[in-house]
């Protein structure tokens, strides 16, 4: 194989992984329209949220220390000690769910039946909320998110690649990080333990029903309030997830929360409701993204990926108004 | 209980459909207008003139823009940033070429550049609709903010990759660059948002105005009942971008002298200007106004509370401010969805039918 | 006080006498998917009548209109309206040559006032561009006064006076429904649709409508062609009826015809339907 | 502006017509009369309704319309019907006002009386109704119509639009010029028949009082001095054309001083246009002030609490300082500022949401007004007055002088007019505005009115102290004590019952010695009271025999006692004696009408042991009656009722008078 090829394989292959990593984020939206049609638009902040309490707890921060110093005069950092990874995650976790209650109880309760584009607002607004009180909570500054993934370069899979070059080409291996790996096995895991949630549990049923009849699921005895907390949580164990990988990856800090943005065009693509939508439209992004990057980037002066997603979704939208997996809209009147 | 509006009837419906049908709003209004006009410009001081005064013009406009898109047409947009950036450049590119130009002239010709761009972006809403059609609009976000970046031609090839405006005046008076005086740039700007919140008002008020919210209220009904979506969206994406583009060239121009575009268009931009016509109401031309004023003030005000009164650190008051923010957004938007403007008119309403409950 | 109104399809003036065909339906087909709406239907609109169609719920009535103001393009047929063909058009084209309609399930703006509801219904009667309403004074106000004026006398026709300033969405249901029937009569059509003027409605309020739809036909000679379930009221109003069922036409003629129609009569009282 | 005023006789004018041509020149600028139509007021001056009306008024002439001819005007107070009424009268013909919802056979009935042959309908359903009638109106030759809605299809044959009529005149007008038409006007007499009002007397056929130009016209003018009403005033016009006061309020008087008739839209924005005219001058009758005044009410209980507290403080201040602040008298600086704050918070939104802003003068007549209501008016703000007057006399016998307002009288004699109270208590008068009489009816004319101009009003009255008329009751349901005092039960009875501790009073005195009572206590009142005085009752008897009950009941008799005796006429029918029943009154029972009026006769046959008691002396007196419960089933009820005696007042008494 020549090393163009191989190059297009590691492009294709980075871009799966990251399509993967932005198919996670995509499930945490889908998973909350599809049961409330809200589009959270604080996802994002939440997997932020999430990372820096875990990372937080990690380390054994005070919580609000700035904000305490700044009162009282004390000088405040840390406990003692910090928790151990797999007690912070499950603390952490309880905490995604105390806010997926709160959230509910204190917002989205009063929000019934508001129109969809007020809902969306209250998300933003929930977004920074969120975003100033993990930052106040925890402080603002970059941190180093280790759960003990791996990390680096495989150098096995440098050294196997390597010997598929054709003879006298010059060429050291593909280039593949093992968190991408990690990451992209922990997705595959969640994708395929939330559907057969979904599929096989009494709970996961009345999601469904939810999602396909208000009124039809209230009246077969399901609390849509109770749903609405069930799926905010599963929401924000979606947001630790994706906040633990990307954070791995990339440090915890602000523009963690614009890891957001990065789904929208996926869900344009995929699909609001669409949890295969979801997937499969993060795989084209990713790939798509990687793969203009690589060989459209050069000719205009890089950095287009922050655009590209975007105008692909909206080109392929011109085509096909209801995305991937939507149904032919026929209008009524 | 403070209007007294009995025996104020109406013999033509030019009067029952002016702006402001009751008497005393009517005299309220011209008061505020001219206190703005003749009182402030005497005592205008730097501070008020960039912290409060100049943000909460161009805001205004800005808002008056993308209300008009969101609001009235029901399109919602999350690009405000990167059309406010073409506006901007628009302006910058204008004042370097045709140096000669009057300032009224170059900011109202970035508008019309702005929404020539505006059109091109708006063409997407003929197929998608909603939050769809939202996404999309950050492809105009990211897009033009990267484009401005990456070629340098719009910066003129400047070293640091920014934009400086230099001095241009109205009448023999500097209202851009470094010799300009408060209240020169104030009267510019307000001279500006007057003219075009009376202009949006009209365009408002009219067929054209009915023909955007008949899209937003049931586009199917609208389409069918004579209005032609393709020029009343179209017609939406350019008029808003027209305004969103003067507030650009304005912002930049006559309020920061010099701007860097991931800096200053970026996404927050345009979550700003959203939450502003939000707050303040949507469909509401009063509602931009206010919704400028909340959000310009509040963080004013906020910063003053806990770094000048508190002595905070500048970082923490950031946090809690931001905190703060997005918790008066969800709260106003529990306590009424309908924004401030919403809030008017109900106490208004209320204060119409006092003692009377309704 | 009187009205000034001009009769025959108001702005949109034709030469064609009454009793002269104004639409003509010519074997239309029109399906989604797998499912057939409407299969192979003809009939005919004349100048000044009162047409109504009627059927079965899912008969395919909504749809014909749908079809005849250009929502839905039927797969296969003709529209002749006003002697000319149509091909793939849009629905405000439809109206702007002259065809009006009130819906099923209302579909007022629900928040705009009853006035600015029945001015949107003379959307496509003026004429002035943005720039013009841009500086208001002037043309643009002196056209929207015009157009003003003329609503107000629809609303004094439809004796709705007290409501004109009232945000529609905040109505009852009859009243919204004659709010409705005003809109569609601001564009002064020469073809009036009306979609189940009357459901829902109570005694009282269908006498109203019936009288109003009446007075429309009489004073301003709009031809009206509409869908109801009342058969008494759809007998009383109409000069000709049209039977569907299952998408095809069974029955077509005067009042009087349809009712001794054997099919008519099997479909209304066949067990086949669980209307 | 062609109106010529040379042609007006030389003593001014005395028509209407006269007047009008007089202020299409004095006037001409000015609104003469505003209609709400199409959602926005348009508005006639005095020189262009002229010309309106000699349009129309032509095309009549030339439609074959004579003097001496009828014309009936049917419908709701518009423009084009007020201007028929001169437009006929400028041809000497008789304009017939006609209650537009007045059912066929009455109509046919005035048509046919009145000999009409010309009927002017305001829209399709009069039309309708009088087409309806065409085979028994042998007199009418044709209609004509204001609004066409409807109409197009009709056969055209004698029926024929305002306008077209209006073309008609100004045809003429270009043909042979006005002359004619002025010099018709200008032949005008004062005693010459003006209009022809049916009363829809309580019995009866409708009767046809003639009323000439002078009857109304010095009336008019009269009624403007005493008010100060000039051309600046505006009023609504809202109560039926074939109602006197209208036609003298919004015809005659606006003629006459030259002031501004607005006319509403439609009945169901009647009040939105009387908040957009704000009227200077009001008249309503006493049920359209109750009906407010309820309205008010149920509003404010709807409202939140601190608007219901602030409302009653402001109230209550209002009932103890309004009217005498209304009245000139001298109030505190200190309960002036909180009337002017309550002007500010309460009154005068409460005065803008009802249109009353401008009012300079409000009346109200036709029956006797509550005193809370007519009080609540005037307390905040409103110069509220009453005036008592009649078909017959042009409206005014008496009227309320500003400053002398009370809730119970009916004013002073109005000017011109003499009244005189006959020995039986009717009220009788003479005055310029006394009718013609009653159309080809001269047995009720000669009943009614006497050879030397006086006029039986049917009701019974009396002048009180400050010289004011008093209406007590029909003259025929006043009766007289033994020592032949006048005995006007309604009267006292009313007057108990202005106490809200009160429900009930049933007086009787009529051929006997005294006048003794019953009363009914107001659970609700009475029952709040007694709360508030760690009172404890079980039920209304227990109640109603408490001691400190009939300790309050005798107060309140007393009071009546008092202000009776304050009148020479009523002092001799002062309460000797009440008792308050055991029982509440009930029409289940049979006691009351179920409108809750009192069955007097009913009631003292079933209590007749109860007034034997009241007349023998004795103080208490055990009594069972038969009552009807709820769920229909009878029962007995027992009691001991006790009786008591009441301080009784001299005329002029000291004590009393303080």
């Amino acid at each position: 194989m020549s090393p163009a090829f191989l190059n297009f394989i590691e492009i294709v292959l980075n871009g799966l992984m990251a399509g993967i990593m932005y198919s996670l984020v995509a499930l945490g939206f889908v998973l909350i329209f599809k049961a409330s049609g809200i589009f959270n638009f604080a996802q994002g902040v939440m997997a932020l949220f999430a990372a820096l309490t875990l990372v937080g707890l990690q380390t054994g921060q005070v919580p609000f220390s700035h904000l305490i110093n700044a009162i009282f005069g004390t000088e405040l950092h840390h406990w003692g000690s910090g928790l151990h990874t797999v007690l912070a995650i499950l603390f952490t976790m309880a905490l995604m769910i105390l806010l997926a209650w709160v959230i509910e109880r204190v917002v989205l309760k009063h929000l019934v039946n508001q129109e969809p584009i007020i809902l969306f607002m209250a998300t933003i607004g929930l977004a920074y909320f969120l975003e100033g009180f993990g930052d106040l909570m925890w402080g603002s500054d970059v941190k180093v998110l280790d759960v003990g993934l791996p990390s680096g370069g495989s150098l096995w899979w440098e050294d196997v690649t390597r010997t598929w070059v054709t003879e006298g080409s010059e060429y050291w291996g593909m280039y593949i990080d093992r968190l991408d790996v990690a990451a992209t096995s922990v997705a595959v895991i969640l994708v395929v333990g939330l559907s057969a949630f979904s599929q096989y549990t009494a709970t996961g049923r009345a999601l469904r029903a939810v999602a396909d009849d208000h009124q039809a699921a209230m009246s077969v005895g399901i609390s849509l309030r109770t749903i609405w907390v069930i799926v905010w949580s599963i929401a924000g164990f979606v947001a630790l997830v994706a906040g633990i990988m990307w954070g791995s990856k990339s440090g915890v800090q602000f523009s963690l929360s614009l890891i957001a943005l990065k789904a929208l065009p996926v869900l344009i693509l995929g699909g609001f409701t669409s949890i295969p939508g979801a997937i499969v439209g993060g795989l084209i992004i990713g790939v798509g993204e990687k793969l203009a990057e690589a060989y459209v980037g050069p000719l205009v002066g890089g950095a287009i990926e922050n655009w590209f997603a975007y105008m692909l979704a909206l080109a392929f939208l011109l085509v096909r108004p209801q995305g991937l997996f939507g149904d032919r809209i026929i209008e009524r009147i | 209980m403070f209007y007294r509006e009995a025996g104020d009837f109406k013999t033509s419906y030019a009067a029952d459909q002016q702006t402001f049908p009751i008497k005393s709003e009517r005299w309220l209004f011209w008061a505020f207008i001219a206190i703005a006009f003749l009182v402030v410009p005497f005592f205008i001081n730097d501070y008020w003139n960039k912290a409060v005064l100049m943000p909460l013009l161009i805001y205004a406009m800005a808002a008056l823009g993308l209300n008009i898109l969101t609001g009235y047409c029901g399109q919602v947009s999350l690009g405000t940033g990167g059309f406010m950036a073409v506006g901007a450049y628009a302006c910058y590119k204008l004042m370097t070429a045709f140096p000669g130009m009057d300032m009224f002239s170059v900011v109202i010709l970035s508008g019309f550049i702005t929404a020539g761009v505006g059109l091109l972006f708006g063409i997407p809403s003929l197929r998608i609709k909603g939050f769809y059609l939202a996404v999309a609009t950050l492809a105009a976000q990211f897009f033009l903010v990267w484009m401005f970046n990456k070629f340098a031609w719009f910066y003129n090839y400047s070293a640091s990759g920014q934009i400086t405006a230099p001095e241009r005046t109205v009448f023999g008076i500097a209202v851009t660059g470094p010799s300009t005086t408060p209240w020169a740039t104030y009267l510019f700007a307000l001279t500006f948002v007057f003219v075009f919140g009376w202009v949006a008002r009209n365009l408002t008020r009219g067929r054209l105005g009915r023909s955007w919210m008949a899209i937003r209220d049931m586009d199917i009904a609208a389409e069918i009942i004579g209005v032609s979506p393709l020029r009343a969206k179209l017609s939406a994406f350019g008029v808003s971008s027209f305004y969103i583009g003067m507030a650009g060239a304005m912002f930049f121009a006559n309020y920061l002298g010099a701007i860097e575009v991931t800096e200053a268009f970026g996404i927050e931009k345009s979550f700003l200007v959203l939450f502003m016509v939000i707050i303040g109401g949507l469909g509401s031309i009063l509602g931009s106004f206010l919704g400028a004023v909340f959000l310009v003030l509040l963080p004013v005000l906020l910063k003053n509370i806990m770094v000048g009164y508190l002595g905070w650190a500048t970082d923490l008051a950031a946090h809690v401010q931001i905190m703060l923010i997005g918790g008066l957004i969800v709260f106003f938007l529990i306590a009424e969805p309908h924004g401030l403007a919403q809030l008017w008119r109900v106490t208004k309403e209320k204060l119409r039918l006092w003692p009377f409950p309704y | 006080m009187n009205m000034h109104y001009s009769s025959a399809g108001g702005a949109h003036r034709d030469n064609l006498a009454k009793g002269e065909t104004l639409l003509q339906v010519d074997n239309i087909s029109l399906s989604f998917g797998g499912v057939k709406a409407i299969q192979d239907v003809s009939f005919d609109i004349k100048k000044g009548e009162i047409r109504a169609i009627i059927g079965p719920n899912g008969a395919g009535k909504t749809s014909m209109l749908n079809v005849i103001n250009g929502f839905y393009h039927p797969q296969e047929g003709t529209i002749t309206f006003r002697g000319k063909e149509r091909r793939r058009m849009r629905p405000h084209v439809a109206a702007q040559q002259g065809i009006s309609r009130t819906f099923q399930n209302i579909a007022l703006f629900k928040g705009m006032s009853v006035l600015d509801n029945i001015m949107t219904g003379r959307m496509t009667l003026q004429k002035r561009n943005m720039l013009w309403h841009a500086l208001w004074h002037g043309p643009a106000q002196m056209e929207e006064l015009e157009h003003r004026a003329a609503v107000e006398k629809i609303i004094d026709f439809l004796e709705i006076e007290a409501i004109r300033k009232t945000p529609s969405g905040r109505l009852p249901y009859g009243l919204q429904k004659r709010v409705e029937l005003g809109r569609a009569l601001a564009a002064e059509p020469a073809l009036l649709l009306l979609d189940e003027p009357m459901a829902g409605m109570n005694l009282e309020e269908k006498e109203d409508m019936s009288r109003f739809i009446l007075d429309v036909n009489h004073q301003f000679g709009t031809t009206i062609a509409l869908i109801e379930h009342d058969m008494g009221v759809v007998m009383d109003l109409s000069d000709r009826v049209m039977v569907l069922d299952y998408g095809r036409k069974i029955g077509d003629g005067t009042p009087d015809d349809v009712r001794k129609n054997r099919d008519v009569i099997d479909a209304y009282l066949g067990v086949s339907h669980d209307d | 502006m062609s109106a010529n005023v040379s042609i007006l006789p030389n003593d001014g004018p005395a028509t209407f017509p006269q007047y009008l041509i007089l202020n299409a020149s004095r006037f001409a600028s000015r609104p003469a009369m505003r209609h709400r139509d199409f959602g926005i007021w348009h508005s006639w001056t005095w020189s262009e309704m002229y010309e309106e009306i000699r349009y129309f008024s032509i095309g009549l002439s030339k439609l074959g319309v004579k003097a001496g001819d009828r014309i009936a005007i049917v419908g709701q107070n518009k423009p084009r019907l007020y201007w028929s009424f001169c437009a006929a009268q400028a041809l000497g013909a008789i304009p017939i006002p006609v209650y537009a919802d007045s059912v066929a056979e009455e109509m046919v009935y005035v048509l046919n009386h009145a000999e009409v042959s010309l009927a002017i309908c305001q829209d399709q359903e009069q039309v309708d109704k009088i087409l309806s009638l065409s085979d028994e109106l042998k007199k009418l030759k044709s209609i004509i119509y204001d609004e066409s809605r409807g109409l197009q299809d009709y056969d055209p044959k004698n029926l024929h639009s305002f306008e077209q009529i209006q073309d008609l005149g100004r045809e003429e007008i270009l043909d042979t010029g006005d002359e004619n038409w002025k010099k018709q006007i200008a032949k005008g007499k004062g005693d010459d028949l003006a209009v022809m009002l049916y009363t829809s007397g309580t019995t009866g056929r409708p009767k046809g009082v003639m009323l000439s130009f002078d009857n109304l016209a010095i009336s008019a003018r009269n009624a403007n001095e005493f008010d100060h009403l000039d051309e600046k005033e505006e009023i609504l016009a809202y109560l039926p054309l074939a109602w006197v006061g209208d036609h003298v309020f919004s015809y005659a008087q606006s003629y006459v001083a030259g002031y501004c008739v607005c006319c509403p839209e439609s009945q169901p924005t009647a009040e939105e246009c009387r908040r957009e005219i704000a009227p200077s001058y009001f008249f309503a009758p006493p049920r359209v002030f109750e009906n407010m005044l309820t309205a008010i009410t149920v509003n404010m209980e709807d409202a939140g609490r601190f608007k219901r507290l602030m409302f009653k403080y402001f109230m209550d201040h209002a009932g103890e300082y309004g009217e005498k602040i209304l009245n000139g008298e001298p109030v505190g600086f200190f309960n002036r500022l909180k009337y002017w704050l309550g002007e500010f918070f309460v009154y005068g939104p409460l005065k803008n949401r009802l249109g009353f802003t401008g009012i300079k003068v409000g009346y109200t007549a036709g029956e006797a007004i509550g005193p809370e209501i007519f009080r609540f008016y005037r307390s905040i703000g409103l110069n509220l007055k009453q005036l008592y007057g009649q078909t017959e006399a042009s409206v005014y016998v008496s009227a309320q002088p500003d400053g002398q307002i009370s809730a119970e009288s009916v004013g002073t004699p109005c000017p011109d007019v003499e009244i005189e109270i006959a020995d039986n208590g009717e009220v009788l008068y003479r005055s310029p505005g006394v009718f013609i009489g009653y159309y080809k009816d001269d047995k009720a004319t000669n009943s009614t009115k006497t050879k030397d101009g006086w006029v039986h009003t049917g009701d019974a009255g009396f002048i009180d102290h400050d010289g004011h008329l008093r209406i007590i009751d029909r003259a025929k349901d006043v009766g007289k004590l033994n020592d032949g005092s006048l005995f006007a039960p309604k009267f006292i009875e009313n007057k108990l019952k202005f106490f809200p501790n009160i429900k009930e009073a049933v007086a009787f005195g009529d051929g006997r010695d005294m006048c003794c009572v019953f009363l009914n206590i107001d659970l609700t009142s009475v029952g709040n009271w007694a709360e508030r005085n760690n009172i404890s009752y079980a039920s209304y008897q227990e109640l109603a025999g408490h001691p400190s009950v009939y300790k309050m009941m005798e107060e309140h008799v007393e009071q009546v006692n008092k202000e009776l005796s304050s009148e020479e006429m009523m002092a001799g029918s002062q309460i000797h004696r009440f008792l308050v029943l055991h029982k509440e009154l009930d029409p289940d029972d049979g006691e009351l009408t179920r409108t809750q009026k009192v069955r007097r006769s009913f009631i003292a046959d079933r209590y007749g042991e109860l007034i034997e008691a009241l007349y023998d002396g004795s103080t208490e007196k055990f009594v069972e009656t038969e009552v009807v419960f709820e769920d229909g089933r009878k029962g007995k009820i027992s009691a001991t009722v006790e009786i008591c005696d009441v301080t009784v007042f001299a005329h002029g008494d000291k004590e009393a008078a303080a």
